[in-house]
């Protein structure tokens, strides 16, 4: 029986980093001491993260995404970013908005999902790419949460029994073949190793010991793992004894995570599963920014709201400040009623 | 006999009432999480929604807004990761899935990529999410759609999810698993199934005050037009009012048929 | 690039169960509704396994081992098995001792870790061998995880970065291939499938969904999810409101179980982390029966421990009843000192 | 000066010295467990255990039985599974793991399957357990062994473990991650290192009242004899002290050491 490749993706590209550099990243760059990693958003992204880099973004959509690293990344300019992603929404918005992205992976992109779709932020996407500004190599949500699955494994890439007959797959960078043991034919998706991931979760200590206490994990166990770096933000720091007590929640070691960014409300407008629901109102006032497809709109929100102020605790008192804060967490407990839907 | 609804009310209605009782269903964004909340109150069934990102068998307070908001893990059984809720999916679990799309062909090949040519396209849609690998392993794929020509095409300009591709037989000799694939479309005009033998997409029922030629006329390729078509009931004030009331009383998605 | 077939084990066979296989089976034997599954070790057995079967069983060596289904196993002398395992120690000595076993897929077997070999075990378990009446494939603990892994994933194969170079490889069903992204050479190992999974939890529902509340998983993610049936048995049966509670802690979720056995204790002499710890005392009278290498001494002790009860609160009276099991559980807390050692 | 002390002893003091701190060190059953908790004791050092079957930065109270034992999660950072052990290992993080066998060569390849011929075996040991895996991922694999002459062989009867293989480049040509290898081998008679051009194994220190003589005369293959060779110094009174009452008073493996 022979293993022959069948057909291949035409984007197809040798993956940047290999998983011999990702051991080597490990082995030469991660401390292995417990070592006190909390530091401010602002340095975090200064130190571990450059023009250029591969990146992953944690949660889905609009649900505990990083929006304080985010807003930094965006008030710094961090720029060229190759974003692998399966559903995003307003997280990649906010790059893509600004001009930051120059490659997607994308499985799902621009849309807010039931929340409708920001059009300003569509135009600005199809313009990239239309210009070259942005490249994409065609994935989806299942063929992404493999790829991070295999990074954090340390293997090149991952069979899947999906992808077969789409023009995903023709635009994509996986490969057919038949299978050794089956005759099956089998795709195999590369490992997407990335150069940072940033990460929103709800607790975790000052070393990096982490856990997501409630809602779904997405694509994050991979993603955190198969990154050479981490920068994680988490919306309570508490002691180690708290991760010792039930170890068997831990999300992810230490050892994993570069920078620690203690960030309440981290994820807003998002929802943190357990904590606070979506702010719906937000989201919409988002969304009518980018129905003024002139751009104008878009930009003063983002001057508003990212440019205009110096720290997240800031743009918590832009966008409601306690009382909201407030009324977003008897939201997710359904202790009041949602509005703001247009 | 039955109130006004607007076709978003109509589809959901009507994918709502075949699904089968005791099954897996995987929830997409947006109607598919009405149509299985909708099946849940109106009908009781024991099914168990997984959404795509790790929520297993959730209570579903109130209509999710993504497909991982705190309402698709709340009270669950299980808060996996997407991986996983793939792979239960891969290893033969998936009973339903539901997916939409921008365009359709007769072999319920799906584009939700690209309009026009993928090098310079018309308009980008956000893409696949969870849909291409929905398509490939849930047994039965159920399709909600708008019904208009420039939607049912001869062949999609982009498969996002794959239908039965070129016919009979395609799906297996391309490596998908077998025993999968398209098995209804919900549409603003009827409900289509496909032809056992060719695979086609074959009017199965039509949407009250509509004709047999309204949906040729409104489908741009050669539909299988069986000697007996069903006429769809209209919806029941009962599923209107859970509907409009229980599922989705802020009309976010129910919304969107007020054309 | 070509993805060359380098190398292949000798002892490949074609998987008995092929991913195809596992969606079938899948599909049409497991019910999706939450009925009650809860039986006794004898019905779950008799119902759920048969002679022939592959099979996996949860834990390592003496922890968190399904002791209460393995001595019905013997006791029904279900034969012929096809066992696949990473660490084991007493739970496939049961089997092995008891002529039940046709094929080892092995990890690491017969040897009690830091407690010792059984002589006669091992005898039993090389004179097969010799004889051919037990045929072994090799693999090690890392291959044998990832290979429930696979199954677990529905896919047929699992890419692994080590078996290179040995001799372990070349006695092994895996295949070495040239990857079609790095050029690295890159082994793949071919999913286990097993026919039945026999699994001790801490809690279970009545309807099979079940969490691991203290210690290492080891492969058992993967055995659960790569099996045809599962047989679990667990220390407690809880109400589905403690599952609901807390749904980022459950470890499987209903749809994989077949057979819910409530069996407290049931790892005993194993440990079962944060109840009770291993009872060293009786390993290592096991351990001396199995010094006398003409195997009466093993005899009498299955006569006296297993043939000879009928059921397993029985046996628990046999090895010391409710005083010692105290005593398991103080000791499991450091509350009381070990002995038994010699 | 020095207390009596067994060969059991003495190979866990002297490989405990030499563990760096702030390493993770995966650790096998059996003399690992010695090793890495003295080093803890006597040395206060911050090392992350990890034990194969998931147990990541434990407390372990007191010496484990298994590498699943409830002692190898005891207050540890994460309780997670053989593949996520595994693939941290994998991804690069492994600094140090701990063979043993039953026979080893001059390269560091490692025999713990079987002696004689694979398919009519004298004898069948209970085989790799974690040991393939972490010959092959670990930065630095450190090899404790009984020293005899049957175990010293020029050739294993079976590769367990590899070490250098066919000596220089021969790991990367097979495809194993660049960069790893055999570190160091503590056995009863001294402690050995690798060649850095030769991958052959190489005195590098002589055990109390060990002979150079001795301990070629007990090896069944060239040793490189470099013409500097340490002494290892004989076990203080407190790391004696420690490894009896602290981390085996019940002797479990230390007693084997009693020939």
């Amino acid at each position: 029986m022979e293993m022959k490749i069948l057909e291949r993706g035409t984007q197809f590209a040798r993956p940047k980093i290999t998983p011999n550099d990702f051991r080597e990243w490990n082995r030469d760059n991660k401390p292995r001491e417990m070592i006190d990693k909390v530091m401010d958003a602002k340095t975090a992204v200064k130190k571990f993260m450059k023009d250029g880099d591969i990146i992953s973004i944690s949660g889905c959509s609009f649900v505990r995404i990083p929006v304080a690293i985010l807003h930094e990344v965006v008030r710094q300019g961090i720029k060229d970013l190759y974003v692998g992603c399966g559903t995003r929404s307003i997280d990649v918005n906010f790059l893509t908005d600004n001009g930051l992205v120059s490659h997607l992976d994308p499985g799902y992109i621009i849309g807010l999902e039931v929340l409708g779709l920001p059009k300003m932020s569509r135009k600005i996407v199809e313009q990239a790419v239309t210009k070259g500004e942005i490249t994409l190599t065609e994935w989806d949500n299942a063929s992404m949460a493999w790829r991070h699955k295999a990074a954090a494994m340390g293997i090149p890439f991952m069979p899947v029994r999906h992808m077969m007959g789409s023009d995903t797959f023709k635009y994509s960078g996986a490969v057919k073949v038949q299978c050794p043991f089956t005759d099956e034919e089998v795709v195999l998706v590369p490992a997407l190793f990335t150069d940072v991931a940033l990460i929103h979760v709800h607790e975790s200590d000052i070393y990096g010991n982490a856990r997501i206490t409630s809602g779904a994990i997405v694509e994050d166990w991979g993603k955190v793992r198969g990154s050479k770096r981490v920068i994680l933000s988490t919306e309570k720091i508490v002691d180690t004894e708290v991760i010792r007590k039930e170890s068997d929640r831990t999300f992810v070691p230490y050892f994993y995570v570069d920078a620690v960014v203690e960030a309440p409300y981290g994820s807003h407008p998002g929802n943190m599963p357990g904590m606070y629901y979506v702010d719906i109102e937000h989201l919409i006032e988002y969304r009518k920014a980018c129905e003024d497809t002139t751009g104008k709109a878009l930009k003063e929100y983002y001057n508003n709201y990212v440019f205009g102020v110096d720290s997240f605790e800031e743009y918590l008192e832009k966008i409601g400040g306690k009382k909201k804060l407030k009324f977003l967490e008897d939201l997710e407990f359904l202790k009041v009623k949602p509005g703001g839907f247009s | 006999m039955s109130e006004e609804y607007n076709v978003m009310e109509l589809m959901t209605i009507l994918a709502s009432r075949d699904i089968e009782d005791k099954k897996i269903i995987y929830v997409g964004t947006g109607i598919p999480m009405l149509v299985t909340s909708l099946a849940q109150k109106t009908r009781n069934l024991k099914i168990t929604p997984i959404f795509e990102v790790g929520g297993i068998g959730p209570e579903m307070p109130t209509l999710p807004l993504s497909v991982a908001c705190s309402r698709t893990t709340w009270r669950a059984l299980r808060a996996a990761d997407s991986a996983e809720a793939f792979e239960i999916a891969q290893a033969g679990f998936a009973d339903y899935a539901f997916l939409g799309g921008a365009q359709i062909d007769k072999y319920g090949n799906l584009n939700s990529t690209v309009l026009g040519d993928y090098h310079a396209p018309k308009v980008r849609f956000p893409g696949s999410g969870g849909a291409n690998a929905f398509a490939s392993f849930a047994w039965k794929t159920m399709i909600i759609m708008n019904h208009e020509k420039r939607r049912f095409v001869e062949k999609t300009d982009y498969i996002t999810s794959p239908g039965y591709l070129d016919g009979p037989g395609s799906r297996e000799k391309v490596g998908l698993p077998p025993g999968t694939g398209p098995y209804k479309v919900y549409t603003t005009r009827g409900t289509f199934d496909f032809d056992e033998k060719t695979k086609r997409m074959r009017l199965f029922a039509l949407n009250p005050k509509v004709t047999v030629e309204d949906v040729v006329e409104n489908t741009g390729f050669e539909l299988i037009l069986p000697s007996k078509i069903k006429d769809n009931d209209p919806p029941s004030r009962e599923e209107l009012r859970i509907l409009r009331e229980e599922v989705d009383p802020y009309r976010i998605i129910l919304g969107r048929g007020e054309a």
